[in-house]
């Protein structure tokens, strides 16, 4: 199914499948896919629209990634499964069982309240690029050594690839065999750098024998080519056979995040030509040629979206608010007497600032 | 002259610099056409081409390890690193490499290098962005460091960070870049190293900052003022080399002082400024020199970032304390 | 008891630690088949098999990074790093990741984890190797730092360290590894953090040392004794946490105090030690805390070593200086 | 020329070229290289022995790597091409341009007076693995921007390229298109640490399609393969079209370096078989073939190997032993008030400790 550039593809833009195509996935899990994305893409709105207004941080849209980040989450089971984040995968964190409640409490600079649920096996979203993937390494290599079942999805951006972290995390996974797969959205941007700029590799997948595994390279709009391609690397890392590295090949539709101004840097014709491979619409059209999508089913899903965002936001506004007190809250089991006397100046149980 | 904000005052220095000499290129993450996060190198790709304005791939360690050789290539590189807190993802390639060429090809191989990188919080940035960690570069004793809090020394220590024949790690006060404006020459001048600058005299007190803790120490002394207070504010400029003469003359005249700083407290480059002192002017303190920094803890979540750096209300407490004493 | 090196105690830590808990894993460079470099996990990958023992690839930043998803999983790792020198390879995954996971994640995910290293010169080993960069890693607030300076405290702090449900830095003077024995009980044992040791008793003078400096203040002790002047010699044992209070004790009793540290001079940890205690017991100081460390440029050439590190001739004229001020 | 492994080779190790090989070293180049083979190892067995009693500092010995190291280096021009090394390539600093005696001094302590000569366009060893490599990009681009002549050579060992500093720089090199042939010694160890546990890749040289540019794996114990590999790789950089990876595959003969042990950990099967496959050996036989070797001429140039050894050690007992002072030279081009003092203070021009 691989178009010349050897990207793997089973639905083209049309929504139609390719010639020969069998999809992995049945109707319904579909349709779930479809409802991720478009809670994702709603969501992508309200917050914008929020940061705007002051109410939440920086923030990084997923816009335009749906199909790379939902496909490839979907394949996973959260129960056994870890996920180590970048930055730029709501959709992921949500399937594994975050509430969105707390994602957003973390986004309104309230993350004490927003803490990850004992239950849900997620790690924060990792700000230094690539600094995540030694420690997805580790868990799955951890679970391997326990004789424990679960693998681990990690994600990250082409940018962050060209970090060390990246070479020495993929090197370790593949010398220990681990369970895990190795997600590179390459969305062709890292803030104002184009992908051209960031690495001369015809496909950033191509790295992958260089570390003695699997690698794959998918078009990432395409929720069934993304899903399969992942599903595969799953059950090779169950099976024991070590590592994927999986390129997604994407597109940033919208800015990098809220402080971003991409018309500096960004031809409008890309941005044109993206808008016609939006992975939203080709799920919308495989489901519509198969009698499963109509206005009103397409309302009735973002209706019940827009909900759910507005019941998060509600939620989370309950929460109570930081207090200074928290600067010492979790930095060790026990404080230091010196942080300790720290905390009692800031609190003005004390004089010293000592 | 012009009134330039600090951002502006960066970009004309560079500028200039380029202008002046070809052999002088900037390198680093977005700063071609995007001209940088903060636009400090904004339209000069436009001006000197890729060749010279050089978007990098997204790897500090090799952004300032290619430094290393653009320079023994002949080359005069201004890197920069996108927040100082990245850094840390080229710290084998700072203090042991940069820092050490000179030294270990004895003499072969000097690196005029500058390293550029914006420091500090209250702007609300993400993890790691806003973090003070200048104290652990002045370990690695063969790399000096500029900490300007104003247009006017940004341009005058940039340009001699440029010019000089040595590594210096350029830190900029981000809070402040684009707050205010000063008169700034329209031509080149140098600010030199190791002088540090009287923000406000003073015969009660010294208060030592550098960075946009300066401007912290500024508005103490304007608040101890309305309480009859003079405190004489210091601004040290560079860390490396350290102006300890300015220092001991007027901790020596006001017999107090207080040092602010946004690095955690333990092992911050104020301990250093106060161990320098009390050794140098030990018989003319009245009181303890007191340290106001962050706590000692990670960088908080940006909705508490101003309870846990250092503050005008916690450097006039500190200083009535030690005038008191 | 038996008569044990510091290798030897810290053999029969991690040996014991690991007999006792299986979650307990060695990871690092050269940890298997050779023992390390130093034979510290001698006889270990026979004993534990290669998953509780493991050779990694060379490469720092990922033997402190998937030490955190060990312990993510369950692991409790005791990383090796195989010259202190090179965590800078690693630093990006220490302070900031190391440092902050419990923080970052709230308490989720706290990190059991030993990262394990030599450090210091005097053994004419290569560049970077024996650098001593212990104060950088004190501006990461959230790491525990160890100094062990003997067999007794090797053990017993490094037996803490592994215990400790938060990231120890634990660094091991390499130059005392097998230099002299000392009496180890051989049960396990448990130093406390933040506790110094009183290493001789003194009412003229405070000596403050740490890792093999400990060995350089007992010397210079022992020199200036025949002089008729007692010194006090204190152990730091960790630097986070700091003994602030056994400092100030010995302070406010001899009113004198040399700090000594193998690390150059600016921004030292000696610097926050000499802050620290003009703060705490500035009215009990007779004279400036003097500061004894290696001087402001890069690790010379092991042929000049010796001159460049700090010496008994250095520390007791400083003392003299000091007491006699 | 490729061998089922892919391993490039034109000499047997016999000493016979392969079926149909031609060698693109003419016999007075192929001696000119045997003479730096054999000088390096001499040097290899007086430097231990010096070093055994106290002479010479901590040393790694060439042994085994020779063809690697002078095959490559022979490939290039010292007059315009500039040589970024680790630290196990001796006879590619000779042929270089440093005078022995120079490597000599660094070796005994005083690197002071071993100084690097102007003219010879050398970096100095590096300890720190890997951190060369960044550097070697640095100028290989330099030399591009300023259109200067001139290509770079870099070594480093395969244990090295676990670092993260290695993906950087070649992720560098390929974007720039530097002039640069980065060329891996794949001796089979990294200290204790056996090639299987330092990467799941086939070849190291895999890695380069990762980043764009060309990965070439050559029999390292064989002089005229890996010279006409490098040579290729010169051509290629002179020509424009950017850098290559060389994986030689060789074998440490000897102990990592001189406070090494081996016998802890190294399979004595390994070693045997290793010495089979001798690289000097190999060259004398495919010379004593073409009856340009006797034992006559082995003879001479082994003696005038020893001579030249002898006459440079002593040269270098000529040199002024290093001074304490020399602590404070080449740290700024200026020292810091603050170092100034403390230069005065240790020669005890005055009192004070600041
Ligand atoms: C180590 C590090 N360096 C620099 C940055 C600043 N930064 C944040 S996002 C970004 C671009 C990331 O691009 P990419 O990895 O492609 O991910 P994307 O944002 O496209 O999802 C940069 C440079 C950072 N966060 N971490
Ligand atoms: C960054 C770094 N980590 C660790 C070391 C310690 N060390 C010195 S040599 C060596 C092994 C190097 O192996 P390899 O790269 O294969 O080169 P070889 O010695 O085999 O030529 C190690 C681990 C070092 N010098 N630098
Ligand atoms: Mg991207
Ligand atoms: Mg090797």
């Amino acid at each position: 199914m691989a178009d010349q550039d050897g990207v793997y593809q089973v639905l083209q833009p049309s929504g139609k499948l390719k010639a020969g195509a069998k999809p992995a996935l049945d109707d319904e899990f579909v349709l779930e896919g479809l409802r991720w994305m478009l809670l994702s893409r709603a969501f992508d709105a309200k917050a914008t629209a929020l940061q705007r207004q002051g109410k939440f941080g920086v923030f990084s849209p997923v816009l335009g990634q749906e199909a790379a980040v939902v496909g490839s989450a979907l394949a996973f089971d959260p129960r056994i499964d870890w996920l180590v984040p970048q930055y730029r995968e709501l959709p992921a964190y949500l399937i594994w069982g975050l509430p969105l409640r707390n994602h957003i409490l973390t986004l309104s600079g309230n993350p004490v309240a927003g803490r990850i649920p004992d239950d849900v096996k997620l790690l924060p979203t990792q700000v230094a690029l690539a600094a995540q993937l030694p420690h997805a390494v580790g868990i799955a290599w951890g679970l391997q050594i326990q004789g424990r079942e679960g693998a681990v999805l990690t994600y990250f951006g082409e940018g962050a690839s060209s970090e060390g972290d990246f070479h020495e995390a993929c090197n370790l996974a593949g010398v220990v065999k681990a369970p895990i797969v190795f997600f590179l959205q390459n969305n062709q941007w890292a803030i104002s750098t184009p992908r051209a700029y960031q690495s001369a590799a015809a496909h950033f997948s191509d790295r992958a024998a260089g570390y003695g595994f699997e690698g794959r390279v998918v078009d990432g709009n395409d929720l069934l080519a993304v899903y399969e391609v992942t599903r595969e690397a799953v059950e090779r890392a169950r099976r024991g056979d070590g590592p994927t590295l999986i390129e997604a090949v994407t597109y940033r539709m919208s800015f990098h995040n809220t402080t971003d101004n991409p018309s500096r840097y960004q031809p409008p014709e890309e941005l044109e030509e993206a808008r016609l491979l939006d992975p939203i619409e080709r799920v919308e059209a495989y489901l519509r040629e198969r009698g499963l999508w109509s206005v009103e089913r397409e309302k009735e899903m973002k209706q019940a979206a827009a909900e759910e965002i507005e019941a998060a936001i509600a939620e989370a506004q309950q929460a109570p608010p930081p207090q200074p007190s928290q600067i010492f809250d979790n930095v060790f089991a026990e404080l230091t007497p010196r942080q300790a006397a720290q905390r009692d100046e800031m609190l003005g149980r004390s004089g010293d600032d000592g | 002259m012009a009134e330039l904000t600090i951002i502006e005052a960066i970009r004309a220095a560079i500028q200039g610099e380029m202008e002046r000499d070809e052999r002088v290129m900037v390198l680093g993450l977005d700063v071609g056409r995007l001209g940088g996060v903060f636009r400090t190198t904004d339209g000069m790709i436009e001006k000197f081409g890729r060749s010279r304005v050089f978007d990098t791939p997204l790897a500090e360690a090799s952004i300032v390890g290619s430094a290393i050789g653009l320079a023994i290539s002949g080359m005069i590189p201004v890197a920069e690193i996108q927040f100082l807190g990245f850094t840390h993802q080229a710290f084998h390639q700072m203090g042991d490499q940069l820092g050490r060429f000179r030294y270990r090809s004895r003499g072969r191989y000097p690196l005029p290098i500058t390293v550029r990188a914006p420091m500090g919080g209250g702007t609300k940035t993400p993890e790691f962005h806003p973090d003070a960690i200048e104290a652990q570069f002045v370990q690695s004793p063969a790399i000096k460091i500029a900490v300007p809090s104003n247009p006017y020394d940004a341009k005058g220590l940039l340009i001699e960070a440029i010019r000089d024949p040595d590594p210096v790690l350029f830190i900029e006060p981000e809070r402040l870049y684009r707050k205010g404006r000063a008169e700034v020459p329209d031509d080149d001048y140098r600010v030199p190293f190791g002088k540090a600058r009287i923000v406000r005299e003073g015969d009660d007190l010294t208060l030592i900052g550098w960075s946009a803790a300066v401007e912290v120490c500024e508005q103490s002394a304007a608040k101890l003022a309305e309480q009859g207070i003079q405190a004489e504010v210091i601004d040290l400029r560079t860390l490396v080399p350290l102006d300890v003469e300015t220092l001991v003359t007027s901790v020596t005249k006001t017999g107090h002082c207080v040092v602010v700083h946004e690095a955690p407290l333990s092992a911050g480059f104020g301990a250093e400024v106060v161990a320098t002192l009390q050794q140098e002017a030990f018989y003319a303190l009245d009181a303890p020199i007191a340290r106001v920094a962050s706590f000692d803890t990670p960088y908080p979540p940006a909705s508490l970032e101003t309870a846990w750096l250092p503050s005008v209300g916690r450097v006039v407490s500190a200083a009535l304390r030690t005038v008191k004493a």
